[in-house]
C-alpha cells in the first residue's frame, strides 16, 4: 500500500492561507492512501478553478483539464479503462454552473468515478463572483444588491437524477471527509460528494464557524441512505433567512445500479494499438 | 459508353432512400459504377426529396446534369422534375388520380422533354401481398424492366436485405419486383428508352458513402472510442459505429452535447484510446475549447466535420465547404493540426487513416472535412486496400520498462518535438497531462523561458508533419494552361469538367488539394509556375481556398467559380464557367 | 524629460494593486502620464506579483525595461527584481526578518544595482492604528517622500477612497502615509533618488484600464444589455457594467455558462437591447456557434475578447494575440462581421463605439480584440470626447405606423442589403428572426434560388462595411524606408521603438491597424509601395498579422518580430530587435 | 381578442402525419386565443429539432434560435423587454440533452416565461437516436443494445431546482393541455410544461395509445399543487419494467416567487436607443 507521502507531489499548493481546500487535499490523500490503490492506478481529473488545482496536488495520474469539463473528461477516461480508478474535481462553478450539463447526466449514466464538487459558493480563482451555489441575497464586491436565485442544490439534483451516491462533506472535518471519500471510493457507481468548503477570502457568509456551527453527522441521526424519502428530507435542510436549522453531512443515499462503463460496453480497455482486421475486412463485405 | 441518370424522387418517408440503393447497389454488382447524390429537406415525412444515380462504365464523381428516368412516387415529383429530363427520357410514376391542371408528361407533346410511363405501383403493391409501402419496388422493378437489365441482381439483393425480416417479406418484394416488371412489358413490350446492357466484368467493388468510407477507415485505423452527438450530415458514422461496438470491441458514447463530446474524447486520448468525433460545422463550433485542449495536452483526436450551408442552422441537409478556413485557425492561441478534405469517398477512406496516424504520430488533432456532398452520396469504389492503410502503435510501453518509478515525463524536449506517450496506469510511472502551460513533468509552470521553450516544442512539430502529408492530386497532367484549384468533393465535378473542356481541346488540368493543413506549400508553388491562369473552384461565396492559397504562397487566382446554393457542382455547368473564364 | 518607473511588488493579497494604482492616479492627477502594467499569477494569495508604474510628463504606453524604484513587499520580491533596477535605483523594503543568503542590496557594494532603504512597514503600520495591511500605504509614503513629490494628491486620494469605510479608516490610512514618510525623511533625510518634481499644468486626465476604457466605451454607445461568465482578463467589463445596472437603466446577467451568455445577448438583441458580452479566447470558444446565429439572424451583438496565452487554459492571467485569425474566421459558413483591435485604451474607447455603431447599422457581430496587455494595463487619457462618439438609433418605428398590419418583412430585400430593423412588440407587425435559411418574411426556406439572393444579402453588406471602418494610423510619417505594422496593444512598444530608432537616425515608421476586419485593403496596399521593408511585429508564434497582409494584399512582410512568452513587448528591446532586422 | 386563426402562419407544417406535434399545435394556438393576448405581444422562441418548428407555425414574433437554445434565448428577450409575453419550445435533446444546463438555471431564475419541451423521448429531426427522456432500454434502430440510463425526469429536476411552475402535459388530449398552458400563461414566473408526445415515426414503445391508457388528471384526483411533498411523490409515478403504474398529468407543483425580470432589473424595457449622457460622464468623471 502507498504511503500518505506519497500521494503529494512537487507542485506549489497556491490557495490563500486558511482556504478551505487545504482539508479536502489532505482527507483525499487520506482516504487513497486507506484505499488499498497505487498511484499509477489513479487519475484524478480537475477542472478549472482554485478546486480543480487538485489534481496537481495528489500524487497520481492526472488530466487537468477545462473549466467545466472534468466530468466528460473522467467519463472518456473511465470508458476506455474500466480498470482506471478515476476521480473528477471542481469547484461549484465548475461543475454546477459551466459543467452542470454534464453532472446531470454523470447521474444518469452513473459510471464508477468519485465526483468531488468543492462547494466554497463563489467563484474563487476568478475573484468572488457569486456561483450557483451561493446563497440567496449573496453579495459581491461589485454586486451590492445580492444575487437573485436560489442557491443550486446538487444533491436534489443527483437524487432527481437517479444517482445512486449522493453525500455531503465538509472541508472543517477531514476525518468524517476522508471515510466519505473511501465510502466513495468503494461504491461501484458514480459517487458523488458535494464538499463544504469556506473560501476564507470571497466567501463571508458561509465561513468555516458558520459551518461548524451547523453541520451535523447523519450518521449520527441513524439516517438510512437506503431511504430515498428520508435522503429527499434530509436534503431540503438548509439554513434560510426564515429558519436556521443545522446542515446534515454525510451519506443522503446511496442505490446499486450497474457502473455505465459494464453496461453494453467492451467492458475492458479500449486503449492502446490493438485491433482485429478480419472485423473490418468483414465490415468492408458489408458494402457489397 | 454509358452514362445515364436514373432518378427516384418522391417524399421523405416513401422509401427513395432505399429504392435509390438498391438500384445503385445491384448495377454496381453487375458491373456498373454509379454515383447517387440524394437531395433531401430537413422533415422525416413529406417534401420533396431526390436521389439521382449516375450509372456509367466509367468512374463517375459528381452530380448529373439531367435525367434519363425517373421514377416518380408523387405527382410533385413528375411536375418538379419534368424539365429535367433528357429529350426522351422515361418517366415512370403513378396514374394522376385526378387529371393534373397542367398538361401531364407525354412523349412528343413538345415542350415536355420525359414520356410518361403511367404505372399503379400503390395498387400493384398491395394486390401483390405487400403494402403500399412497397410501391417503389413496384417502381424498380418497371424502372428496370424499361432499361433492359437483368433483375436477377436487384432480386438477390432483396432476399438478402429481407431475409432477416421472414422470407414472407421477401415473398412480397419479390412479387412487387416482378409485378411491376411484368405491368411495363406488357404495357409497352419491347419499349427501351434507356438501356443498360448487362456489362461483361464484374470486379468486386463496394458502393459506400462517404460516412461509411471514413467510418470503414477509422475501423482500420484500429479506432476505439467514438464519443458523438447526432447532427447532419455527420450522425450515419456515428450509427455506424455504434452498431459495430460489440463486433470490433469499441466503445461509441452518444453525449448529452457537443462539448460532452469532445471532451469525453480527450479522457479517452488521455487513457490510450484511438478516440474520435464526427459532427457537422454547428457542434464542430461547441468543440472549438475542447480542440485547444486536446492540442495543449498533446492528444491525438480526430474530429470529422461533415459541412452543410449556413450560417448557424442554415441548410440542415444541403452541401457547401464554407468551414475551411474556420478549421484552420479554430481555437485560441496556437498549435498545429491536420486539415483533410478529401474528395471522393475512396480518398476519404485512406484520409480518415492518415488523420488516426499521423494524429497519433504527432500527438495532435486532426480534423477531416467532409461535406454534405461527399458524406452523403454513395459512391462506387475499388474495395479498400488494407494493405495500404498505416495503423502503428503510439506507445512503447517497454521503453519504460526498468526505468526508475516516477522517472515518466509527459512532456520531456525531445529532438523532434515529440515526447513518448505512456498510458496511464502503468505500474510505477505518472502520466500528467493539462490544459494550462507547463514543464516537461507535466505541473503548471508560469515561467517565461519555460514558456517559450514548451510553446516552441509544440509549434517545431509543424515542419515534420509537413513533409508527412500528401501531395495535391494532379489531373491529368501539370503543364497545362489553365490549373483548376479544388478541395473537397468538388473535386469530382472539376474532374469530370477538365475532361470535358480537354475534349474540346481546351488546356486545362486540375489540381485537388486532400492535405490541406500542413499546406503543401513548395509543391503547389511549384505546380504554379509553368501555369498561365490560375481558377479556384469552391462551395462557398468568398472564395477560402483562393484565400488560402495567396497566404501561402503570395500566389492570387485569376479567376474563381462559386457555388454557395447548397447544391453541389455540376461538371457540364462547371465547364462552361471554367470555360468562359479560359478564355 | 522624466520617464522613470516606480514598481510595487509582492504577494498577491499585499495591496500589490492598490498601491501601484493610488500611485499612479495621485501622479496622474498632478500632471504625470504613467502606464502600469500588472504582472500578475493565477492565484489569489501569494506567489509573486507586481506591477510597474511608468511614469513620465509625455504620454507612455509601454511596459518599461528598468526600474527606478521598487516598493516590495517582501523579501522574494528583492531577490526577484534586484537586476531589474538601473543603477542607483531605490528599493524600499522590510528590514529583513533573517539575514539573507545572499547579500541584501546595498549601495555602492557593486555587483547590486539598488540601493536598499530598509523600511519596517508592518510594524509602523500597526503602530500608527492601522494593521498590517496597511503597510503598502506606509511604503507609498516612504517612496512618495523619497522622489521629492509632495503627498497632498495621494492624502485626498486616501481621502476619497476610504471614505465610504468612515472616518477611522481614513485617518489610519493618512496617519500611516505619513508616518511612512517622516521614517525615511528621518534616516536618509534630503536623500532623492529619483525625483519627481511637480508639474505644473495639471489637465484633467483619466487613468483608466483597457477593460474600463471598453466598459465606457459600451456606456457611451447606449448598451443596454450585457450577459457574461467570468474570464480572466475580461472580467472586470462585466464587473463594473454590474455596478452600473441601476444608475445606467441597464441589465448585467451573469450566465451558467459563455453559451448562455451569448444566447442572451442574441434574444436581447433580438428584442432590441444594445447588447454585448466580454471575454477572453476560450469563453469565446464556447461563443462560436452563437457568433454565427446573431450573423444569420442578422442582429447585431458585440463581443469583446480579452486574449491571453493559449492554447486551452494556457497562461490565465497573461497576455498574446494570438487570436487573430481565429476571430477573423470563427464559426460555420461566412457571413460579415468587424474586427477591432485597438491599441490604446483611449483607441479602445472609441474602437467599442465603433463596434457598436457598426453593428448596430450593418445589422452584423462586432468583435472588440482586446489582450491582457491592453486590459489589464492602468492608461492615462484624456478625458474621452463624447462629441466624438457616434450614438444613433437603429429603430425606426414611426416607418411601421400607418402601414398594413403584419406587413413587415425582417429580411426584405434592399439596396444596401440591410432591412429595417422593428422590435418585436410593435403593434399589428411580426418580427420574425431565424438561423435557418429563410426567405424575406423570415420564414425557413430551403429553394436555391432564395438561398442564393439572401446569403448575397448579407455578403453584400461587406463593401459599405470596408468603406465604414477607420483607416489604419501611420506613425509619424508613411515614407520612411521600413514599416513595422502591427495591431493591438503592441502599438505601443512599437511606436516607442519607432521613437527609438529615429532618434539614432534610422528610416522606420510604423503602421497600426486598429481596423482590421473588414481589411483597409487598398489603403495598406497603398502604404507598402514606397516602402523598402515590411517588418511585423505581434503577440503571437506564426504572425497572423502577417498572414493577414499576404492573404489580403499578397505582400510578404520581409522580416518578423514575434513574442509568445506571455509577456509584453518593451520598446527598447523591440528598438534593438527590428534595428538589427533593419540592417 | 385575436381569433384562433391569427395564431397560424403560412409556413408549410413539415411533421410527419399523425405526429404528437399537432395536438401541441393546436394546443398553443387555443391557449393563446383564449388567453385575450395579440400576437405582436407574443414571442415564440423555438429550439432546433421537430418541437422547435413550433415557432414558425404559430403566428406570432418568432425567434428561432440554435439547437438547445431557446432558454437562454428566451431569457435575453425577457430581460430586455419584460413586456413581451415569451414562450420558448423545444424537443427533448433540445431542453434536456444540449440545452440541460439552461433549464437547470432557468428553474433557479424562475424568468416569467413559458416552457414548452416536446418529449417524444426520441431525437425526432435527427432520425431516432435516444433522448434523454428515453425509458431503459430504449433500442434505436443502430443500437440494438439499447440504452443504458434512466430516463430523464425533468420535472424532478425541476422541483429539485426550486421550479415555481412544474407540469406535465400530453398532446393527445389537447384541452387538458390548453388549459395547462393558459395556466402557465397566467403563471408569474418559468411556467415549465413537460408535454408527453408520441413520435409515430422513431418512438414505438410510447405510442399515442401506450399513453392514452396509463395518463390520469392530477386534478381529478384532487392533487394540491402547492403540496411540495405530494409533488414529488406524483413525480415518481412512472411505468417501469417492475411496475406498470399509471402516468399523471396536470400542474405538479406551483408556488409564488419573484418573477426574474423584476429582481434587481430596470424593470421596464432596455429596448431602443435612449440613454442617459450625463450618467456616462458621471461614470468618466470617476476615473480621474
Ligand atoms: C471556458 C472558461 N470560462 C471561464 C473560465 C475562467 N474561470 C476560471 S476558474 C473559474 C471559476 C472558478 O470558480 P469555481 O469553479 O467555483 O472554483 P473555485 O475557484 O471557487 O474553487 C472561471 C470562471 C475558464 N477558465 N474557462
Ligand atoms: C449544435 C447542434 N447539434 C446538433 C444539431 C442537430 N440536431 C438537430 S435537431 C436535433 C435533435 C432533435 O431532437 P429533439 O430536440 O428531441 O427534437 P425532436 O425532433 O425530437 O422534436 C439535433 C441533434 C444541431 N442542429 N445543432
Ligand atoms: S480564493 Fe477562496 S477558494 Fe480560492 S484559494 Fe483563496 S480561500 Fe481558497
Ligand atoms: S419524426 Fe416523430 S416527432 Fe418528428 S415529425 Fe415525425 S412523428 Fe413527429
Ligand atoms: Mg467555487
Ligand atoms: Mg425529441
Amino acid at each position: 500500500m502507498a504511503e500518505s507521502t506519497a500521494w503529494s507531489t512537487n507542485a506549489e499548493v497556491t490557495w490563500c492561507p486558511g482556504c478551505g481546500n487545504f482539508g479536502i487535499l489532505t482527507a483525499l490523500r487520506q482516504a487513497l492512501a486507506a484505499a488499498r490503490l497505487e498511484p499509477w492506478q489513479v487519475v484524478v481529473v480537475g477542472g478549472i478553478g482554485q478546486a480543480g488545482k487538485v489534481a496537481q496536488y495528489i500524487g497520481a495520474n492526472f488530466l487537468h483539464g477545462l473549466h467545466g469539463r472534468a466530468i466528460p473528461h473522467a467519463l472518456g477516461v473511465k470508458l476506455a479503462n474500466p480498470e482506471l480508478k478515476v476521480i473528477a474535481v471542481g469547484g461549484d462553478g465548475d461543475m454546477y454552473g459551466e459543467g452542470g450539463n454534464h453532472l446531470l447526466h454523470a447521474f444518469r449514466r452513473n459510471p464508477d468515478i468519485v465526483c468531488l464538487a468543492h462547494n466554497n459558493g463563489v467563484y474563487g480563482l476568478t475573484k468572488g463572483q457569486a456561483a450557483p451555489t451561493s446563497s440567496l441575497g449573496f453579495t459581491t464586491k461589485h454586486r451590492e444588491a445580492g444575487t437573485h436565485m436560489p442557491a443550486f442544490n446538487p444533491l436534489a439534483a443527483g437524487l432527481a437524477m437517479g444517482g445512486s451516491f449522493i453525500a455531503r462533506g465538509f472541508s472543517g472535518d477531514t476525518k468524517h471527509l476522508a471515510r466519505l471519500i473511501g465510502e466513495a471510493l468503494g461504491h461501484r457507481g458514480f459517487g458523488f460528494i458535494d464538499i463544504l468548503q469556506p473560501c476564507v477570502t470571497y466567501n463571508h457568509v458561509n465561513t468555516a464557524e458558520w459551518y461548524r456551527k451547523r453541520v451535523y453527522d447523519l450518521e449520527v441521526e441513524s439516517h438510512s441512505p437506503l431511504d430515498a424519502d428520508a435522503a429527499r428530507a434530509r436534503i431540503l435542510e438548509w439554513p434560510s433567512e426564515e429558519e436556521d436549522v443545522e446542515i446534515p453531512i454525510g451519506v443522503f443515499y446511496r442505490s446499486r445500479r450497474p457502473a455505465y462503463e459494464t453496461c453494453g460496453r467492451p467492458g475492458q480497455a479500449v486503449t492502446g494499438f490493438a485491433f482485429d482486421i478480419e472485423v473490418v475486412k468483414k465490415a468492408m463485405g458489408e458494402f457489397r | 459508353m454509358t452514362d445515364v441518370t436514373l432518378t427516384v424522387a418522391g417524399q421523405a418517408g416513401q422509401g427513395i432512400d432505399t429504392a435509390s440503393e438498391l438500384l445503385a447497389r445491384a448495377l454496381v454488382r453487375s458491373g456498373y459504377h454509379t454515383f447517387s447524390y440524394p437531395n433531401i429537406m430537413s422533415r422525416i415525412r413529406g417534401g420533396h426529396n431526390f436521389t439521382a444515380v449516375r450509372v456509367s462504365d466509367r468512374q463517375v464523381y459528381s452530380v448529373p446534369g439531367k435525367f434519363n428516368a425517373l421514377l416518380a412516387m408523387d405527382e410533385l415529383s413528375v411536375d418538379e422534375h419534368r424539365g429535367d429530363m433528357v429529350e426522351g427520357g422515361m418517366i415512370i410514376a403513378e396514374p394522376p388520380e385526378s387529371p393534373s391542371p397542367r398538361p401531364s408528361p407525354a412523349g412528343g407533346e413538345g415542350e415536355e422533354a420525359g414520356i410518361a410511363f403511367r404505372v399503379p405501383m400503390a395498387v400493384i403493391a398491395e394486390k401483390h401481398g405487400g403494402t403500399k409501402r412497397m410501391a417503389n419496388v413496384v417502381g424498380l422493378g418497371a424502372l428496370l424492366a424499361l432499361t433492359g437489365h437483368p433483375a436477377t441482381g436487384l432480386r438477390s439483393l432483396l432476399k438478402e436485405r429481407f431475409a432477416a425480416k421472414g422470407e414472407e417479406v421477401v415473398k412480397q418484394n419479390l412479387g412487387c419486383l416482378k409485378a411491376g416488371a411484368d405491368y411495363v412489358k406488357k404495357k409497352w413490350g419491347g419499349t427501351c428508352p434507356c438501356e443498360l446492357p448487362k456489362q461483361t466484368r464484374q470486379p468486386r467493388r463496394l458502393l459506400v458513402s462517404g460516412n461509411h468510407a471514413i467510418a470503414l477507415g477509422a475501423l482500420a485505423s484500429g479506432v476505439r472510442f467514438h464519443a458523438g452527438y447526432p447532427m447532419s450530415p455527420s450522425t450515419p458514422i456515428m450509427e455506424y459505429l455504434a452498431a459495430k461496438q460489440a463486433e470490433a470491441g469499441l466503445v461509441m458514447e452518444q453525449a448529452e452535447d457537443e462539448i460532452a463530446a469532445i471532451n469525453m474524447v480527450i479522457g479517452a486520448s488521455y487513457a490510450g484510446a484511438r478516440a474520435m468525433t464526427a459532427t457537422s460545422g454547428g457542434g464542430f463550433a461547441l468543440m472549438v475549447e475542447g480542440l485547444g485542449m486536446a492540442a495543449m495536452a498533446e492528444l491525438p483526436v480526430v474530429i470529422v466535420i461533415a459541412m452543410r450551408a449556413g450560417p448557424a442552422t442554415g441548410f440542415p441537409t444541403r452541401t457547401e465547404q464554407g468551414e475551411l478556413l474556420f478549421v484552420t485557425s479554430a481555437s485560441q492561441d496556437e498549435f498545429p493540426r491536420f486539415v483533410f478534405a478529401p474528395g471522393t469517398a475512396e480518398e476519404a477512406f485512406y484520409a480518415t487513416n492518415r488523420a488516426f496516424e499521423l494524429a497519433a504520430r504527432f500527438q495532435v488533432p486532426a480534423i477531416v472535412l467532409s461535406d454534405q456532398q461527399l458524406s452523403d452520396s454513395l459512391w462506387t469504389v475499388p474495395s479498400f486496400n488494407l494493405a495500404r492503410v498505416k495503423a502503428s502503435s503510439d506507445f512503447d510501453e517497454l521503453l519504460w520498462q526498468g526505468r526508475p518509478a516516477n522517472s515518466y515525463q509527459r512532456y520531456a524536449f525531445t529532438r523532434d518535438g515529440i515526447s513518448p506517450r505512456l498510458r496511464p496506469g502503468t505500474r510505477g510511472q505518472l502520466v500528467r497531462s493539462l490544459g494550462t502551460e507547463h514543464d516537461e513533468d507535466g505541473f503548471q509552470n508560469e515561467d517565461k523561458a519555460v514558456r517559450v521553450k514548451m510553446h516552441g516544442k509544440r509549434m517545431s512539430k509543424f515542419e515534420a508533419m509537413a513533409r508527412a502529408v500528401e501531395r495535391p492530386t494532379c489531373y491529368p497532367e501539370e503543364t497545362a494552361e489553365v490549373i483548376v484549384f479544388c478541395f473537397g468533393s468538388t473535386y469530382g465535378a472539376a474532374r469530370e469538367a477538365v475532361d470535358i473542356l480537354r475534349a474540346e481541346r481546351a488546356s486545362v488540368a486540375m489540381v485537388h488539394l486532400c492535405d490541406l493543413v500542413p499546406f503543401p506549400r513548395e509543391r503547389v508553388a511549384g505546380l504554379l509556375s509553368p501555369a498561365r491562369k490560375v481558377i479556384t473552384v469552391e462551395g462557398n461565396s468568398t472564395g477560402q481556398l483562393a484565400i488560402l492559397l495567396r497566404r501561402e504562397t503570395g500566389i492570387k487566382a485569376d479567376e474563381q467559380v462559386l457555388k454557395y446554393d447548397g447544391r453541389p457542382f455540376e461538371a457540364k455547368a462547371l465547364a462552361e464557367e471554367i470555360g468562359a473564364k479560359c478564355k
